[in-house]
C-alpha cells in the first residue's frame, strides 16, 4: 500500500501543505515549497543540482522541469535551479531554465532552453521555444509561432484558488508524496 | 475523410476543365454534370458572428459593416477577446465609492492584451458601452464624397443638355487624351459602344469640368505645405523597443487607422463570417445549399460528387521505379443506395475533351447565361498502364451494414483477375503502371465508366419538387464509339428513377519514381 | 424561414446599388464599398496554390490561364472573407494603375465578367483618381508601391501621358537591399549566446513578410546629410561614418536571434536614392516628369507633389525625397521651384482606393466610363480586347500618328 | 489513401463490452468519471483526467499516444471549479494534442501537438491543423480549419465532412487489428505494410 519514492534515485522535501502526486518522474535533490501542487505524470529532473521550488506553484502533468548539465561539461559543477512562487508550468512544458522568478505561466507545448533567465511575471506561450540565452525582461509576454513579444501591464493572476481546490481533490484520486517528517528520508517504491 | 489530408492523389475533372478532389466537385443531377466551385456560381446566404454563432440580418450587417456588434478581436494578436470581470473593492480614501463595483474589461488570452493596457476605461456592463473609434479625417471624406456626387450630377445635367443641342465640337491632337472635354465624346459615350465608352479612360475631370448648372457644394481644395513631418529627433539615439511598434499586420487589421504605435491599437468588432450556397450556371438548380442556423452542419440540398460518383482511393502508397511493373491497389466505392456496374476504360484525351464540349452545346443556355472559360490544367499522364477488364459491380450503399455481419461475397460473382477483394459497398481493383522516366510525381489518368441511377425522389437529398431529368448527349453512350466491347449495359429506364451512363476522368497522383531499382534488378 | 428569405431577398436588391471598389496591388490589395471612408480590407495579394497548398502571389505570372485561375480564387476570397456580398450583378470600380501591365487587366475584366457576373466594370487610373481624395486637379502624383515606383504629372485632371516615368523602386527592391545589407553587416546570435554571421537557415527564414516587417518596424528613411557621409564611408573607410542609430535585436525563431546593426536600419531605404546604372533615382525621376512637363505647368507640379502607396508610409520617406527634390534641382540648370507635398486624408496605401471610391459613390460620373457586361460580351464575340488607355485606337479620333 | 493497417497485441490493450479498446499504458485518471461510449479507441501514453471533473467520450472516437484531454478550470467570483467535457461522436485527437476544451462536437479531427485553450468550443466539423494553437476561449464555427500559433481560420471544410470522418474514424476502427488472436484473423487481410502499435 505505501507507494514511495526511490530514495536512491530521488531525494524528494515536500512542505507541509503542498500536493504532490507520487506518479511522475522525480530524480536528484528537489525541494518543493507549501502550496505547491504537483499533479501526476510530471517530470522533475535534478541532474545537474538540487531544483528549489518555492510556494504556490502549479506543475501540471507532462510538465517536465530538468536541471541539465550542459554536453561534456564537469560532473562536479553543481548548479542550483531555484523556483519562485506562484509559476505555473502548464502540460507538456519543457523548462531547462537558469532560474525561475515569481508569477510566470509556462503554457503548454511551451519550451524554455538554458541560459534563459526568467523573471518576474512573464508569459511564454503555448508551443514557444526560447533557447537563446537571454533575460525575460518582467511582465513579458513572448507567443504565437513568431514568437512576438508584449509588455503587459499587470501580472498574470494568482491561481491560488485552483491551487486550493486541487489541494482538496487530488488526494482523492492519486497517491501523493509525503511530507518529510523531520529529515527521515521516505521510505520508497519506484514510480511507474 | 482521407480526402481531408492527401486531397489532392485522386482528383476528377470536372466539367469546366480542372481538376478536383471528390470533394471539392458537386454533381449537377439536372444537367448530369460534374460541376466545381470554379464553374457555378457562389451566393450568400447568411452572415454570422463566428464566436457567438449568432444569426445577423442582412441590413443590420451593412449597417455594422459586417462586424458583429458585441464580439471583438484582439487588435494585437487578432484572436478572440473575453469580457473579465475586476471587482473593485471600497476604495478607503474616497467615501463616495463605499460599496463594491463590477468593472468589465476586455482581455485577450492569446498574447494577454487588455483593454486597460491603451487606457480605455472600464465597463460597468457587461457587453456593449465600448466607445467606438472613429476614423481620422472623416468629415472631410464625407464633404469630399457629397462634393463629386454635386459635380458627379451637374455633369450628367450637362451632358443631357449638350445631347440635345447635339453640338459636336471637333477635337484638336493635342488634347486626345482630354475626353472628359465636353462634345464629340461626351456624346459617343451615350451610344453606349464599348470603344467610344472608355475613351474616357485616362482622365477623370468630373471636378475641372467647366459647367453651366451652378455647382450646390463648395469644396476648398487641399493645401500643399512645404514642410512635412520628419524623424522624430530621438531617432538616432534611443533604442527600438519592438513591442511598441506595431507590426505590419497589427497595422493592417484596422485599414482606416493603421496605428504605428501598440499604444494606439483599439480593440475590433469580430469580422461575420458567411454561410454560402451554390448554383449550377446552366440550369440554376442548387447545387448546395446550408441549412440557416449558423451551428448546423447539416444542408437542405446536398449535390456533392461524394454522394453521387464512385469514390476512387488509392489503397496504400507504391514505390515505384522506371521501366518496372507497379501492382497500384485502388479501393471503388459506390456511395449510392443502387446497384451500380462500373468499369474502367483508358483516358483518351479527345474523348475527355468531347465530354467537355458536349455540356458547352448541351445545355440550354438560360437568358443571361454566361459561359465560363474553359481550362485545362491536365499533367503529362503515363502511358503504360494496364487497366483491369471488364465490368465489375458495386454493391449499393447500405448504412445498416455496420451492424450487421453482411457477406456481400456470394452474391457477387467476381473475376478474381479484376476484383481483389470486395467488402460490403467496396471493391478493390489492381492497375499496372510501368512508370517511364524519372519524376516527382507520376499522374496515371482513367476514365471511369458507371451507370447512375438518377431518383429524383430521393429523400436524403430534400429534392422533392424537380422535374424530369434532360439527359445531355454526353451521357449518351453511342457518343463514345470506341468504348471496348465490355462496356457497361444499356439504359434501363424505370418508373421513379432512370439510369444513365456516365463517364469520370480521374487523375491520380502516385507520387516519385525512381531511377535505379529496375536496372538493379533486370 | 420565409422571413429569412423575405428578408435577404429584400436586402440584396438593396445591395445591387452598392458599388464595390477594388484596388489591386502586387503586394496589398485594398477593397470596399463606395460611399465610405476607408477601405473593408487589406489584404495580401496572396492565393493558395491548389498544387502545393503554398501561398503565391496572384498577379505574378505570365500564364494567362493561371493568372485567370488565381484572381478567380483571388477574388472570391475576398467576397466570402472580407466583402460578404453576393458577387453576382453588381457595378465594380477597378483601380488601374496607367501603367500596369494589360494582361492582368483583361483577365481581371474576363473574372469580373465571366465568373462573377458583374454588371458593369469601371477600370479608373489611379494616379488621376488620387487627387479626387485632396480636391485638387493638378499635381504630380507619385506612387510607390511593392515592385515600382511610377510617376504621371496630371494637370487640369488630365494626365500628362508622355512625362510619365517609372522605376523598380519600392519595398521589393528595399527588401532586397536590407537582406543583402543582414547578410553582409548583421550576425545572429544563437542557442549558445555567441553571434555569428548569418547561416543559410537563418536567411531562409528571412522571408518576405518577415523582411517586411524589419523595414516596417525597424528601418527608418535617414537625412540627407548622414546619408552623404555613410557613403564616403562606403567609398572609403577612412572617411568618419556618423555615429550609427542603436542596433536592433530582432528574434527570429526562439532559438536564433537577429542582432540588425544601426547602420543597416538607416541604409536599407538608401536604394530609393542611389542613382542605378543609367543615372536614376526615386528624385531624379521626379525632376524628369517634372521637366518633360510643359513648361508653363511645372511650377503647379512642383508646388501640388503627392507621394501615395504603401511604401510612402516609411518613417522619413517624405521628408527626405523633399530634400532630395530641392538640394537636385538646384544642382542641375532648372529654375529655382518650391516644392510642396499634399497630405491625402487617409493612409498612404489607401489614397488610391479612397480615389476609386469617391468616383464610384458617384452613380452619374461613374456611368460613362464603365463596360457592361453585354458590351463586354460583345466586345469578346468581336474579338475586341479591353479598351487600353495606350492604345491609340481609343484615344484619339482624328489623328493616329498623334504623340504617345 | 485509405487507411492503414494498426496491429496491436491483445495483451497490450483492454476491450470492454462496448468495443473500446484503451491501452493499458494509458492514463485514466478517475475513471469513474469518465464515458467512453463505444468502439473508442485510446492509445498508449494518453491521460485522461476524469478526477478533475466528468468526461463523456462520444463513438467511434480515436485518442492518439500522448494526447491529454483535461477538463477546463474556470474561476467565478466565488470559487473555483472544473467544468465537464464533453466530446461528441466520430472525434479524432492527434498525437500529443492537449484539449483542454469545454466541449467538442462531432466529426471534430485535432491534428498532431495542439494545443486547444481553455473552455475553448469546438463545434462540429471543425479541423484543428497540426501545431495550432487555440487560445482559451476560442469558439471555433462548423467547417472551420483553423491553423497556426495562435490559430487563425485559415479555409473551410468540404461539406461532406462528416460522411468523411465518419468513414475515417470506423476505418481506424475496422483497421485497428488484434493480433495472436484467432477471431481478428478474420477481419484481417494478409498486409505486409501494416505496422505495429508503439507500445
Amino acid at each position: 500500500m505505501a507507494k514511495q519514492l526511490d530514495p536512491s534515485v530521488c531525494n524528494v522535501t515536500v512542505a507541509a501543505g503542498a500536493t504532490v502526486c507520487l506518479e511522475g518522474d522525480f530524480i536528484g535533490e528537489i525541494t518543493i515549497g507549501a502550496r505547491t501542487v504537483v499533479h501526476p505524470k510530471a517530470r522533475i529532473i535534478a541532474e545537474a543540482g538540487p531544483i528549489i521550488i518555492g510556494e504556490g506553484n502549479l506543475i501540471e502533468e507532462q510538465a517536465q522541469i530538468i536541471n541539465r548539465r550542459p554536453e561534456g561539461s564537469d560532473d562536479s559543477i553543481q548548479r542550483t535551479l531555484n523556483i519562485g512562487h506562484n509559476n505555473v508550468f502548464e502540460v507538456d512544458c519543457l523548462v531547462e531554465a537558469e532560474s525561475i522568478g515569481d508569477n510566470n505561466v509556462f503554457e503548454a507545448k511551451s519550451r524554455v532552453g538554458r541560459g534563459v533567465t526568467v523573471s518576474r511575471g512573464c508569459v511564454v506561450g503555448s508551443l514557444c521555444t526560447l533557447t537563446c540565452p537571454q533575460v525575460l525582461a518582467e511582465n513579458s509576454v513572448v507567443y504565437g509561432s513568431d514568437h512576438l513579444r508584449r509588455h503587459q501591464h499587470e501580472r498574470p493572476v494568482v491561481q491560488a484558488l485552483q491551487l486550493e481546490f486541487l489541494n482538496k481533490v487530488l488526494p482523492n484520486f492519486h497517491y501523493l508524496v509525503k511530507p518529510k517528517k523531520k529529515s527521515a528520508p521516505a521510505a520508497a517504491v519506484p514510480s511507474s | 475523410m482521407a480526402h481531408l489530408f492527401d486531397a489532392n492523389l485522386v482528383r476528377l475533372l470536372c466539367s469546366c476543365g480542372l481538376m478536383k478532389p471528390i470533394t471539392g466537385i458537386y454533381f449537377c443531377r439536372h444537367c448530369v454534370k460534374l460541376r466545381c466551385s470554379n464553374c457555378v456560381s457562389h451566393e450568400l446566404d447568411m452572415r454570422y458572428c463566428p464566436n457567438c454563432l449568432e444569426n445577423m440580418p442582412a441590413p443590420e450587417a451593412r449597417l455594422k459593416k459586417n462586424r458583429c456588434g458585441n464580439c471583438f478581436d484582439c487588435p494585437s494578436c487578432g484572436q478572440s477577446l473575453s469580457t473579465r470581470l475586476s471587482i473593485q473593492s471600497p476604495d478607503p480614501e474616497q467615501p463616495s465609492r463605499s460599496i463594491q463595483r463590477k468593472l468589465y474589461f476586455l482581455s485577450c488570452s492569446g498574447c494577454r492584451w487588455t483593454s486597460r493596457d491603451v487606457n480605455i476605461p472600464d465597463q460597468t456592463v457587461a457587453t456593449g458601452g465600448w466607445p467606438e473609434q472613429e476614423p481620422p479625417n472623416k468629415e472631410r471624406i464625407l464633404s469630399l464624397l457629397e462634393h463629386y456626387r454635386a459635380v458627379a450630377l451637374r455633369d450628367k445635367m450637362d451632358r443631357e443638355r449638350k445631347k440635345q443641342a447635339a453640338a459636336r465640337v471637333k477635337k484638336s491632337p493635342a488634347s486626345f487624351l482630354r475626353s472628359g472635354d465636353a462634345g464629340a465624346d461626351k456624346l459617343s459615350s451615350v451610344s453606349s459602344s464599348l470603344a467610344s465608352a472608355k475613351k474616357s479612360l485616362a482622365a477623370i475631370n468630373t471636378y475641372a469640368h467647366k459647367g453651366d448648372t451652378p455647382l450646390t457644394s463648395q469644396l476648398t481644395p487641399a493645401e500643399a505645405s512645404e514642410e512635412v513631418e520628419g524623424l522624430p529627433d530621438d531617432i538616432f539615439t534611443e533604442p527600438v523597443v519592438l513591442a511598441q511598434v506595431c507590426s505590419v499586420e497589427q497595422r493592417l487589421r484596422s485599414p482606416e487607422q493603421q496605428p504605428s504605435q501598440s499604444s494606439s491599437l483599439y480593440p475590433l468588432h469580430k469580422h461575420m463570417l458567411v454561410k454560402r450556397s451554390l448554383r449550377c450556371r446552366h440550369c440554376e438548380h442548387n447545387l448546395s445549399k446550408p441549412e440557416y442556423n449558423p451551428s448546423s452542419i447539416k444542408f437542405k440540398i446536398q449535390l456533392g460528387a461524394y454522394y453521387h460518383v464512385p469514390d476512387v482511393r488509392l489503397v496504400r502508397p507504391v514505390p515505384l521505379s522506371v521501366g518496372q511493373e507497379a501492382r497500384v491497389e485502388l479501393s471503388l466505392c459506390n456511395p449510392t443506395p443502387h446497384l451500380m456496374p462500373l468499369a474502367l476504360l483508358p483516358f483518351l484525351p479527345h474523348l475527355t475533351t468531347a465530354h467537355i464540349d458536349a455540356g458547352v452545346t448541351a445545355s440550354s443556355p438560360g437568358p443571361r447565361f454566361i459561359e465560363v472559360p474553359t481550362e485545362s490544367c491536365l499533367p503529362e499522364l503515363c502511358t503504360s498502364v494496364t487497366l483491369p477488364q471488364g465490368q465489375l459491380l458495386l454493391a449499393p450503399r447500405d448504412d445498416t451494414a455496420e451492424y450487421g455481419d453482411a457477406d456481400a461475397h456470394n452474391s457477387f460473382k467476381d473475376d478474381p483477375q479484376v476484383v481483389t477483394w470486395r467488402r460490403a459497398n467496396k471493391v478493390g481493383v489492381t492497375v499496372c503502371v510501368t512508370p517511364e522516366a524519372v519524376t516527382d510525381a507520376l499522374y496515371i489518368g482513367f476514365l471511369l465508366r458507371y451507370d447512375y441511377t438518377n431518383n429524383m425522389i430521393s429523400a436524403s437529398s430534400g429534392l422533392s419538387s424537380v422535374g424530369p431529368v434532360s439527359l445531355g448527349p454526353s451521357a449518351d453512350l453511342s457518343s463514345l464509339g470506341s468504348g471496348p466491347p465490355s462496356g457497361p449495359s444499356s439504359l434501363t429506364p424505370s418508373v421513379e428513377s432512370r439510369t444513365v451512363t456516365l463517364n469520370v476522368p480521374v487523375i491520380i497522383k502516385l507520387g516519385a519514381v525512381s531511377a535505379s531499382a529496375s536496372e538493379s534488378t533486370a | 424561414m420565409p422571413l429569412y428569405e423575405s428578408i435577404s431577398s429584400l436586402t440584396l436588391h438593396d445591395e445591387k446599388h452598392t458599388t464595390v471598389i477594388f484596388d489591386f496591388g502586387s503586394a496589398y490589395t485594398k477593397v470596399g464599398f463606395a460611399g465610405e471612408t476607408g477601405p473593408r480590407a487589406i489584404v495580401a495579394s496572396v492565393v493558395e496554390c491548389p498544387d502545393t497548398g503554398n501561398n503565391v502571389p496572384v498577379f505574378e505570372s505570365s500564364d494567362p490561364q493561371i493568372l485567370r485561375r488565381r484572381i478567380t480564387l483571388f477574388i472570391l476570397k475576398i467576397y466570402i472573407r472580407c466583402l460578404l456580398v453576393n458577387p453576382k450583378e453588381r457595378r465594380i470600380v477597378v483601380v488601374e494603375n496607367l501603367l500596369g501591365s494589360s494582361i492582368i487587366k483583361e483577365t481581371i475584366a474576363c473574372v469580373l465578367f465571366r465568373h462573377f457576373e458583374m454588371v458593369s466594370v469601371s477600370f479608373v487610373p489611379s494616379h488621376l483618381v488620387a487627387l479626387l481624395t485632396l480636391g485638387v486637379e493638378t499635381g504630380l502624383v507619385v506612387d510607390i508601391g511593392y515592385s515600382e515606383a511610377s510617376v504621371i504629372p496630371v494637370f487640369g485632371g488630365v494626365a500628362i501621358l508622355n512625362a510619365w516615368q517609372a522605376l523598380p523602386l519600392g519595398a521589393k527592391a528595399m527588401q532586397m537591399s536590407l537582406k543583402a545589407l543582414l547578410e553582409e553587416r548583421s550576425s545572429v546570435i544563437g542557442e549558445d549566446g555567441e553571434a555569428t554571421s548569418l547561416q543559410d537557415s537563418d536567411l531562409q527564414l528571412l522571408t518576405s513578410q518577415r523582411l517586411e516587417d524589419i523595414l516596417v518596424r525597424c528601418c527608418f528613411v535617414s537625412t540627407p546629410e548622414r546619408s552623404e557621409r555613410l557613403h564616403q564611408n562606403k567609398a572609403d573607410r577612412s572617411n568618419e561614418p556618423p555615429p550609427p542609430p542603436p542596433d536592433v535585436l530582432y528574434p527570429l525563431s526562439g532559438e536564433r536571434t537577429l542582432k540588425i546593426s544601426g547602420t543597416v536600419r538607416e541604409m536599407a531605404a538608401e536604394v530609393l536614392f542611389e542613382t542605378d546604372a543609367d543615372n536614376l533615382c526615386l528624385p531624379s525621376i521626379i525632376l524628369d516628369a517634372i521637366n518633360k512637363c510643359p513648361v508653363d505647368v511645372r511650377r503647379e507640379m512642383t508646388a501640388n507633389l503627392v507621394v501615395v502607396g504603401g511604401t510612402a508610409a516609411m518613417l522619413g520617406l517624405k521628408k527626405r525625397l523633399l530634400q532630395e527634390l530641392r538640394l537636385q534641382s538646384t544642382r542641375g540648370d532648372m529654375a529655382p521651384y518650391t516644392f510642396k507635398l499634399h497630405k491625402p486624408p487617409v493612409p498612404d496605401n489607401c489614397v488610391t482606393w479612397l480615389g476609386g471610391c469617391l468616383l464610384g459613390s458617384t452613380e452619374a460620373g461613374l456611368a460613362p466610363r464603365s463596360v457592361t457586361r453585354e458590351q463586354y460580351l460583345a466586345a469578346c464575340k468581336s474579338n475586341a480586347p479591353m479598351p487600353d488607355w495606350s492604345s491609340l485606337v481609343y484615344n484619339t479620333q482624328h489623328d493616329p500618328r498623334a504623340p504617345a | 489513401m485509405e487507411v492503414q493497417d494498426i496491429l496491436y497485441p491483445k495483451a497490450q490493450y483492454i476491450e470492454t463490452a462496448t468495443g473500446n479498446r484503451v491501452s493499458r499504458a494509458s492514463i485514466l485518471c478517475g475513471s469513474q468519471h469518465i464515458v467512453l461510449s463505444g468502439k473508442v479507441i485510446v492509445l498508449s501514453g494518453a491521460i485522461i483526467r476524469g478526477d478533475l471533473a466528468n468526461v463523456r467520450v462520444g463513438r467511434h472516437c480515436f485518442i492518439a499516444t500522448k494526447a491529454v484531454i483535461r477538463p477546463p478550470f474556470k474561476k467565478f467570483s466565488k470559487g473555483v471549479a472544473f467544468f465537464p467535457l464533453h466530446i461528441g461522436d466520430h472525434v479524432y485527437i492527434g498525437e500529443g494534442s492537449v484539449v483542454n476544451a469545454a466541449a467538442i462536437g462531432s466529426y471534430v479531427h485535432i491534428g498532431k501537438n495542439c494545443v486547444i485553450g481553455r473552455r475553448c468550443v469546438l463545434k462540429d466539423c471543425c479541423h484543428i491543423a497540426d501545431n495550432t494553437v487555440l487560445p482559451p476561449e476560442t469558439v471555433v464555427p462548423p467547417f472551420a480549419i483553423m491553423s497556426g500559433s495562435p490559430a487563425y481560420h485559415v479555409a473551410d471544410l468540404p461539406e461532406a465532412t462528416p460522411d468523411l470522418m465518419m468513414d475515417y474514424t470506423r476505418s481506424l476502427y475496422n483497421h485497428f487489428i488484434m493480433v495472436k488472436e484467432v477471431q481478428a484473423d478474420k477481419n484481417k487481410k494478409s498486409d505486409s505494410t501494416a505496422k505495429l502499435v508503439e507500445l
